[in-house]
């Protein structure tokens, strides 16, 4: 149990620290390795959530995947001059101060709910061993989802070879 | 209880604890003597004899190299991004350690028997390319730079490739585990090399190309990129990189072994030959029999040796041989303790086998051109490895549905699989067109100049 | 629980119209390469043939309508609501097909990507309007948002294209966040994905559940965003300007009233027990919508950004039907949506056809005494622009006065009146362009060209406009059966 | 296990923080990163919530997430590498020729 806890605030301060530094690099590769560490913790809180599958789905794709796209396309992209100008648009405060009252306004409203929210009642103590389950559920019943994406995912193909490709 | 321990807990946390502990002290060993074993099956290749000075036929050269290494000064360029530049090398080698969690060397030498054990390998594996392309980026280095950006695109590439693979694998052993597929090839009697062979063939090009070995070398070909993204590192932190290549090799070795040559099974484990009445199978003598073999070999090299010093380690080698193989000759007689021994002694015979393959190709297959590289990923490797997981899991439906002896269900499956093979072949025979990067596509040189 | 096999089999025909169009996409891509540069319009008739075939699918579906059925666990349901917009969504991809075609030779920019794209958005927008499921919804709105994203910058040597581009990807993805993250407390409430389970968990709230308001803030936010209501309009502008014009169309057309379609879903299927919570919401939503699109679009001389401006306006328009809240105005915002999307689409094909090499077409000038040069497309655009500011006989008037009608019934006197305000400075930007058009003298003496698809298009578009102004008793009855019926309203 | 609160609030710091990130930063290549977080933020909510009912429905929308993510990165990215081409600047306010 304490063990537990333990590994959830570890894994909660690094996510929550290096999503702030992530947000507030000047550098976007730095941006970057921010942003996968924070990944790689709520990896960890998947795991600790019982969700192995998910972790190694999390890993898998969006680290090695999809962060891989991106500090690709950093380097491609030329950030010199990117590095020596105002990292912030000129409405930044007013944005962020605008987001910060609404998160506040969510906390307060999380904080509030003690009956009318059953959110917060005790859960499951344990989770069955979960990647076959997941591949049951996932082409028993949302197996038509799962098709959509298939879907999706040739969009998303077409159009990065579209978009990105110099003559089609 | 939070901190109370029992003694399953001791069994359950502190036995893993020593195999990490065993594999981190024992790996770069290991890698210093691969590098030794590459050197020498190069020079022999090349009609030379390799590093002959240091020891007896250079065996003590990799201790001479890493001595080298790390009294070498650590030298970072002065527009080098500081963080990252300290921390791709360290990324690197801590990823390729971390996959040895998952890998089964023997039934019970596992750090841990994951549920999700192959995944877990793969995603970690996966990570070990921010090493090197956050390494190519922190250098400040046009070389640098373009062997990183090489790497990501290869890497991305062939692990497509490589997982589509391993997934025919999974079809066959139905399971993630890692321990789990073994005892299923156990269990099924076969070998998984036997009945996929083209997964096998497709995992081990991509296995090359992943952990950027000749012929796929091109994120450090010293002759177009000095050394790609290594070539600003030096001292400690290259010898980093340098120990996370090796690492990864016995990695990607360890999971090919483990998915598709049987793990820790010996070979022809079907087979119980008994002979002049001994109790034990004849097959599980081999080992001990290898290693006093190679007892008496060094004892014959050890008296040749002119210096004391000499004399003395290789002395020292001939006792090591002798306790292996003792040990391997004792644990016969223990049913409890055998299997894990000769588990461990034929997963690292298999594992050193198929890093012989690797060495083998290096010194015996140009290198790839880039595009080249591309050409074969995407167009001839991932469109088989597509095919050859349709047809194995056509295979495996007429063999639990429509009840076709598993054999015969595979061989049709590799056939058809052998066709598609051969008309990518012709497909790719067409010369192609080189098309170089316009001069504005070239990318910028690292993190820039201010700091 | 049935083997996937069976469950595939059994359910396959009820995903017919999207396994046709998908189909033909694919085919598309499949035969593009065999086809030569100047063969390339073939495509667009193997779209036109997939819209063909998935409309005739749908057709046959009508009879499995009536009884809701509810298949792949239910993923999906097949009702009157999905018929009727899966319908909506191909006239208008048919649409955007027939004007496309020498828009993209003008552009020099014809491959047969455009339309697979175009026929994949519509497969995400068709399961959009069927989606029972928050998964569903989710993934079906992402694939006919990212074929989108595509298609506004398909035109990659323009800059305009590419800003536009970028713009609507940035906020359409994060706009997707948010209504992920609304979709995640759904879930979170009821334990369940399923709408139905969903609007049952939310009835056995205590009202003015904080949680339940948080939620429905945060999928609303999502939806408007990709409806282009205000305050999260500000994309719309920039993609509709930037787009390749019929994307613009397309954008403004299918992409809303899909949107719409989930909207639909979401607040009078999963969000109905809770109605109190989002009224308000939606309230301030819509005059909001009505008062900065009609405002903005006054100085607009962009006619793409006019028509964007404006569809905000009509946004604010269609949402006043669901603060109404009564028969008449849901029956009014089915029938908005329909006619909307015939003359939207019209209005742009007109801008469409005023391309040609060197003018882009879409500022004011380039109106210039379009009677003279080609006095059928002034007539038209004439039709699309009264029917827009809501002038009798078109279609446009009887859905802005359904509306107004439906606040009258429901009491929303104040509303009603706003409302019917906001038509005097529609009525003035739409004269400004008809002025240009008649009464300027042409600065460009070539007259444009209408193709023979867009011939076609057009007077499919300006059939309905008419017919649903002057008689719209059968859209009437059409609008019932679509939204009234499946919610048991 | 924790209670679900605990997940809610680090999910919620999360989104915000990806929120201000979309509203404030210039660079779009950091701003595609935000909209990464919100929807890793999605995720520990939907982890949680599929603990807490004991049924992985949750896991599996966010599988779909994951997916989701991976294709609008790749449009997006690819997106802004055609921009990128045309005008070699990645600062979100520097795209003016088309009024925000």
């Amino acid at each position: 149990m304490m063990l537990d806890s333990i590994l959830f605030y570890f894994f909660a301060a690094l996510a929550v620290g290096s999503a702030i530094l992530m947000v507030t690099r000047r550098n976007a590769v730095h941006s970057a390795v921010f942003l996968i560490s924070t990944l790689l913790a709520i990896a960890g809180i998947f795991l600790q959530l019982q969700a192995e599958f998910l972790f190694v789905v999390q890993i898998i794709l969006y680290v090695g995947g999809i962060m891989v796209l991106f500090v690709f396309v950093i380097m491609l992209v030329n950030l010199d001059v990117a590095v020596r100008q105002m990292k912030f648009n000129r409405q930044s405060w007013v944005a962020g101060l605008l987001a910060l009252v609404l998160g506040g306004l969510a906390v307060v409203v999380y904080r509030s709910g003690g009956g009318a929210f059953n959110l917060m009642g005790a859960p499951a103590t344990t989770m069955p061993p979960n990647a076959e389950q997941v591949g049951t559920v996932l082409f028993q019943k949302y197996f038509l989802p799962f098709e959509i994406a298939s879907i999706l995912l040739l969009v998303a193909m077409i159009g990065a070879v579209v978009m990105a490709k110099r003559k089609i | 209880m939070p901190f109370g321990i029992e003694f399953d807990d001791i069994r359950q946390y502190i036995a893993p604890v020593i195999y990490a502990l065993v594999i981190v002290a024992v790996l770069p060993l290991m890698a210093g003597y691969i590098v030794l074993l590459e050197r020498k099956v190069m020079a022999h290749m090349q009609a030379r004899m390799g590093p002959m000075r240091v020891g007896p036929h250079g065996l003590l050269q990799p201790i001479a190299d890493a001595v080298k290494l790390l009294l070498k000064e650590d030298i970072t360029p002065k527009n080098a991004d500081a963080l990252m530049f300290w921390l791709a090398p360290l990324l690197s080698v801590t990823m390729a350690l971390l996959a040895y969690a998952a890998l089964p060397f023997g039934p019970a030498f596992q750090i841990a028997d994951l549920d999700v054990g192959l995944l877990f390998i793969l995603a970690i594996s996966s990570l070990g390319i921010y090493g090197i392309v956050l390494g190519g980026w922190a250098s400040n280095s046009h070389y640098s730079l373009l062997g990183a950006l090489r790497s990501a695109a290869q890497l991305v590439s062939y692990e497509t490739a490589a997982g589509l693979a391993l997934v025919s694998g999974l079809l066959l052993g139905g399971t993630l585990s890692m321990k789990g597929l073994v005892e299923a090839q156990d269990s099924q009697g076969v070998w998984f090399i036997f009945v996929a062979p083209f997964s096998f063939f497709i995992y081990l090009i991509a296995s090359i190309a992943e952990t950027n070995r000749a012929p796929f070398d091109l994120p450090e070909a010293e002759s177009e990129l000095v050394a790609g993204y290594m070539t600003e590192y030096s001292g400690f932190r290259w010898s980093l990189y340098f120990l996370a290549e090796y690492a990864n090799m016995i990695v990607v070795s360890g999971i090919a072994v483990t998915l598709f040559l049987g793990g820790w099974m010996r070979p022809l484990s079907g087979v119980h030959a008994h002979i002049f009445g001994l109790p034990y199978e004849l097959l599980d003598l081999l080992p001990a029999l290898i290693f006093f073999g190679l007892a008496a070999w060094c004892t014959k090299l050890a008296l040749r040796q002119g210096e004391q010093i000499q004399k003395m380690v290789m002395f020292l080698f001939v006792g090591l041989f002798v306790v292996l193989g003792a040990a391997m000759a004792w644990s016969l007689t223990s049913t409890s303790l055998m299997p894990g021994i000769h588990g461990a002694f034929w997963f690292i015979v298999k594992v050193l086998v198929y890093l012989y393959g690797f060495l083998w190709f290096r010194f015996t297959f140009p290198r790839y051109r880039f595009d080249q590289l591309m050409k074969l990923g995407w167009q001839f490797l991932i469109p088989l490895a597509l095919v050859n997981l349709v047809m194995i899991g056509i295979g495996i439906v007429l063999a639990q549905q429509f009840l076709w002896p598993l054999s015969l269900a595979m061989i049709a499956a590799n056939v058809v699989t052998l066709i598609v093979a051969f008309w990518l072949v012709r497909q790719g025979d067409k010369p192609s067109i080189v098309v170089l990067p316009a001069e504005d596509e070239l990318p910028a040189a690292g993190p820039g100049e201010i700091r | 629980m049935p083997g996937l096999l069976q469950l595939t089999l059994r359910d396959s025909n009820l995903i017919m119209p999207e396994v046709m169009l998908s189909f033909f996409g694919l085919g598309i891509l499949m035969t593009d390469f065999l086809l030569g540069p100047r063969e390339k319009k073939w495509n667009a008739l193997t779209a036109l043939l997939g819209v063909g075939f998935s409309g005739v699918t749908l057709w046959e579906l009508r009879p499995l309508a009536l009884q809701h059925d509810q298949r792949f666990n239910d993923a999906i349901v097949i009702d009157p609501f999905f018929i009727f917009f899966g319908f909506v969504f191909l006239a208008a991809t048919a649409i955007v097909i027939l004007i496309s075609v020498r828009y993209l030779d003008v552009e020099d920019e014809h491959h047969g990507e455009y339309y697979a794209l175009m026929l994949f958005a519509t497969v995400g927008m068709m399961f959009l309007a069927c989606g029972n499921d928050l998964v569903t919804l989710f993934i079906a709105l992402e694939t006919m948002a990212i074929s989108f994203y595509v298609l506004s910058g398909f035109l990659r040597r323009d800059r305009r294209s590419n800003e536009a581009a970028v713009k609507y990807v940035l906020l359409g993805a994060f706009s997707s966040g948010i209504l992920a993250y609304g979709f995640s407390l759904l879930y979170g409430m009821s334990g369940s994905t399923n709408l139905n389970a969903i609007a049952e968990s939310l009835g056995q709230r205590p009202p003015g559940d904080l949680l339940v308001v948080i939620a429905i803030l945060t999928v609303s936010v999502g939806v408007l965003f990709k409806v282009a209501a205000v305050p999260f309009h500000q994309w719309a502008p920039d993609v509709y300007e930037g787009a390749p014009t019929p994307i613009s169309a397309y954008v403004s057309v299918a992409s809303s009233a899909a949107s719409f379609a989930l909207l639909l879903r979401l607040f009078l299927g999963a969000f109905w027990p809770v109605r109190a919570d989002w009224a308000p919401l939606i309230t301030a939503v819509a005059v909001l919508s009505l008062t900065l699109g009609n405002l903005a679009a006054l100085k607009q001389n962009n006619i793409k950004r006019m028509l964007a401006y404006s569809s905000i306006g009509h946004v604010g328009y269609i949402l006043l039907g669901l603060v109404a809240g009564n028969k008449l105005g849901l029956q009014a915002m089915a029938f908005y949506i329909f006619v909307y999307a015939f003359f939207q689409a019209g209005a742009f094909a007109i801008v469409v056809v005023l391309r040609k090499k060197g003018v882009i077409g879409d500022e004011i000038e380039d109106l210039n005494g379009l009677i003279f040069r080609n006095p059928g497309a002034a007539v038209l655009m004439l039709i699309f622009l009264l029917s827009l500011a809501g002038i009798p006989p078109t279609a446009g008037f009887i859905g802005k006065l359904l509306i107004f009608w439906a606040l009258v019934e429901t009491g929303h006197y104040t509303l009603a009146v706003v409302a019917v305000l906001y038509i005097l400075p529609a009525v003035y930007y739409y004269f400004r362009f008809v002025a240009a058009m008649f009464s300027r003298e042409a600065t460009d003496q070539r007259p444009p060209i209408i193709s023979f698809g867009q011939w076609v298009a057009l007077a499919a578009i300006v059939l309905v406009t008419l017919v649903a102004g002057i008689y719209p008793e059968p859209f009437l009855r059409l609008a019932t059966y679509s939204i009234l019926t499946p919610f048991g309203l | 296990m924790l209670p679900v609160s605990h997940y809610i609030y680090l999910s919620l710091a999360l989104f915000i923080i990806g929120v201000i990130g979309v509203l404030t930063r210039r660079n779009v290549i950091i701003i595609l990163m935000s909209i990464e977080l919100i929807l890793n933020a999605v995720n520990i909510n939907l982890m949680a919530f599929s603990r807490m009912w004991g049924s992985v429905d949750g896991q599996i929308f966010a599988i779909f997430i994951i997916t989701d993510a991976a294709a609008e990165a790749a449009v997006g990215l690819g997106i802004i590498i055609a921009f990128f081409r045309n005008r070699p600047t990645v600062l979100a306010d520097e795209m003016d020729l088309l009024k925000w």
